[in-house]
């Protein structure tokens, strides 16, 4: 397997993003990756989305984006795996050009989630878990993540206002990202006052529903200077990992096996140790995801991150900054694009480009991303040269 | 035709019927073809008891399409015997006065109101008691 | 990129499979395959389904499977190209060996489509179409393939016999195939009285709605007697490629470019004639899609392939026997799994192993995969060792 | 909601909205971003005839749920001008009489009497004429 190297990225503003269609989000993110890399061909697409079908009827997205793309004749594949979709098409670009099938490769995500309102999302965002023994009974995603947050503030004495923290925390660092859908620093008040939606998650403890799109160009590391325009951010390990479908099933509910087990991988890959990780971007698509992921990454000891965000280590100037993008709280969580964005992130501020928001003398970074309740996840290890 | 599917549950939401391994023991519910421990694909059938105790649990606010009308509604992980846990609504009960460890017991209620088709659906529920 | 082979498959009955869920249709193909090579254990697993999510309410499968396969950690990866999402699923798990990255691994195609009405799978169907400027206007499936042979018929003069003929010809075949959803035989008679669906295409020119599911294991090449129980097969090409979505934007309606594209890069891969394939599985979606795909891997020249099967050219006993298991019109069409049953059909026929439709001596087998009317094509080639 | 993807398409269904490649001249009907001919970005509003000639048709027995009462219905691929196509209904005709070549007009019509929400949405449809 020969070295991989991402040239390109490509974002575009989050939001409600009412006059783009579901093709326009991609070619608009598409672009802006060819651009940033001064490329105007591909030789394969990945595109990561959860649900084109049920979010606006359209499925085979694959071959529609090569098309409007203007690269009619490209291998298009659609990968999913609920809100890790994205994550994994960037795994999948990395596997066909590492393996020398193709030269370059581009990898998108996307979700357009606001052509149905809000409790038919609701409902589509429900069949990443199981449709038979969860959703069926009632449960949604806040809720089987407001089980996780009970179970870890019984355990380990978690405060309100310590989860608050995480959000006002990704706030503050998404106040500085020009493309994130809530661009504005939080405060604790408005945090424990928004209205209640799984109790103990209030509405400011979810990310929220948004259409996006997000893309990366990548290509053999021995062409990278040659074929891009910028310096080149090296892949240096992957990793992908899935657990049981149920949260029930879990021994655990605080603890994501599938976070756990993806990282070993891309940290066996990589052959470096986690004190070599100067950031992160992970998976906060609810307060709590945050916590449980930090532990699980193995950056913090179990029962000990819930603290993180309130004592500043986790905030762009501390020990370890997680989500200087804003995180999937303030930057949006269009859910097929979430992966690729957090791909995006690191290499801007590994490039040193990150502006206002950028982390200090940031070397390597990690990318985790995850699906449903954690029953899938995607570690990504990136290096900037 | 939806009729197929809520079918195909219905041993499982009206008698709680799950499977046994007879490699290693272990009781799955819902019954699976190949053992998640030792990977055996012999089982034998058993019905779950209808009492456990409360592992975690939520109050639902922001419901989807067939549960608005229920809203606020409690959900939990409910654990039935030994590594056998399932999610359910928890009824018949004060919000505030839920926790952890709470005993409880399943009953077989009504689960959705309406279905895209108007189809009732029904299944386990769980209500307190069962700790007496 | 090392040589990869197929050592085990597994394919079940096929038809209006009530009693079976979603899950338990994939996980009783992936044993058979798991048991036709004597393994217990993959390294990661690849699912090929068109719409689990408007089909059943379920997106999320891979992590869903792989938890229900009793193999809760295993990297799981669904992709979607429409009805050659199978098609692809294997070549994303041949890549996977290809490269180096895993040992063993599963690549299975699923789709459970009777759990909805008739007017809800053409639906669902349709979303695999320009939802906005094709399906919009009330185009169902069966209808763009007739817009296919109404050109064909009228460019090239084929008659509505020669039609019925492909089908004709694959029950024949599928006749012999007990896992097909409809292993009998019918006559002229019956195509030609069958009900009128989209003029000229009449309900037995149709595949039907199936639920089914098909698997196979892929291990590579130098390893694949040490680990597999029977004869491995090696995939000598694998080539995949698009054409735009809508129909109406294509120069030629009866040409599918996507497939002449895919073919050329796989036989490319290859590195052999077409003179060496001995047989072929391919798209029957519909009488008219046979021939046309005859004409696009160029074994047929243009407006030629039309009187094939009428003239035995394809039948398991001509010159180029076509859809030996019964293709999709007789073996049944549940769309993600098809891709895969093609490989299944494959690996039967190189091993010997087909009984009363094996093909004599065959050595090496092409197996074509489409989704849309042609929006996206899968090619392989295997060959028997 | 809905109406948001109703609105976003309606320039192309109302006004038959088109763009035309600044570059190699290409007409492209939706307007797209990117030149499918010369991968050129720049393009100019173009708005295409009404009218046309049938390339392909069909006649739709069975059809999918929002068009069941409209059955049997006749679906044709229009060329309305140098290599710009369309997929639409051809109303208006007798059934037996379509034939490949056969003038039309576009008409602005009710496509769909129903969605699950109960938006009417309305776009161009074909009928004969135009030659004479
Ligand atoms: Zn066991
Ligand atoms: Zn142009």
């Amino acid at each position: 397997m020969r070295d991989v190297a991402v040239i390109g990225v490509g974002m575009i503003k989050w939001g409600e993003r009412w006059e783009s269609s579901l093709r326009d989000l991609f070619v608009e993110a598409a672009l802006a990756a060819l651009d940033d890399c001064g490329l105007d061909r591909v030789d394969a697409l990945y595109v990561g989305s959860m649900s084109p079908g049920l979010f606006t009827g359209q499925e085979h997205i694959g071959a529609l984006f090569a098309d409007y793309l203007g690269l009619a004749h490209l291998p298009a594949t659609r990968v999913e795996s609920a809100c890790a979709s994205g994550g994994l098409a960037f795994r999948q670009a990395f596997l066909e050009v590492s393996s020398g099938l193709s030269e370059i490769v581009l990898a998108a995500g996307v979700e357009k989630m606001t052509d149905v309102d809000g409790a038919e999302a609701t409902y589509v965002l429900s069949t990443a878990a199981d449709q038979e023994y969860e959703s069926f009974h009632g449960i949604t995603f806040p809720g089987l993540y407001a089980l996780i947050a009970r179970d870890y503030m019984h355990r380990y004495g978690l405060t309100r206002e310590q989860l608050a923290a995480v959000a006002i925390k990704n706030h503050a660092h998404g106040s500085h990202n020009p493309f994130a859908q809530f661009p504005r620093k939080i405060d604790l008040e408005t945090v424990l006052n928004s209205p209640m939606v799984a109790d103990p998650l209030r509405l400011m403890d979810c990310s929220p529903i948004t259409d996006g799109a997000a893309a990366v160009v990548l290509c053999p590391l021995e062409r990278a200077r040659e074929l891009g325009k910028k310096k080149p951010v090296k892949v240096l390990g992957s990793g992908q990992a899935s657990d049981t479908m149920a949260l029930h099933h879990r021994e655990d509910f605080c603890y994501f096996r599938s976070t756990a087990e993806a990282a070993k991988r891309a940290f066996e890959m990589a052959k470096i140790e986690r004190e070599r990780v100067d950031f992160l971007e992970v998976h906060d698509c609810f307060t709590i995801a945050e916590i449980c992921v930090l532990e699980s990454l193995g950056f913090f000891e179990r029962g000990k991150a819930g603290s993180a965000a309130q004592e500043g280590i986790t905030a762009l100037d501390g020990k370890l900054p997680v989500n200087p993008s804003g995180g999937l709280k303030s930057k949006g969580h269009p859910v097929g694009a979430t992966g690729v964005a957090q791909i995006v992130e690191l290499v801007h501020q590994l490039r040193g480009e990150a502006g206002e928001r950028q982390v200090k003398g940031a070397k390597v970074g990690l990318a985790q991303n995850m699906g449903g309740t954690g029953a899938s996840s995607v570690v990504h290890i990136l290096e900037g040269c | 035709m939806f009729s197929a599917k809520i079918w195909r549950e219905s041993p499982q939401r009206y008698r709680l019927e799950a499977a046994k391994c007879l490699g290693c023991g272990k009781v799955f519910f819902p019954p699976r073809l190949v053992c998640l421990g030792c990977r055996g694909r012999e089982f034998e059938k058993r019905f779950l008891p209808w009492r456990g105790r409360v592992l975690t649990f939520t109050v639902i606010h922001t419901a989807p399409t067939p549960f608005v009308d229920m809203a606020p509604y409690c959900i939990a992980i409910v654990e039935v015997e030994e590594g056998v846990r399932l999610t359910c609504q928890l009824v018949d009960v004060d919000l505030e006065a839920v926790e952890i460890g709470m005993e409880v017991e399943l009953e077989f209620r009504r689960i959705q109101s309406n279905q895209s088709d108007g189809v009732l659906c029904y299944g386990y529920k769980a209500v307190p008691g069962g700790g007496e």
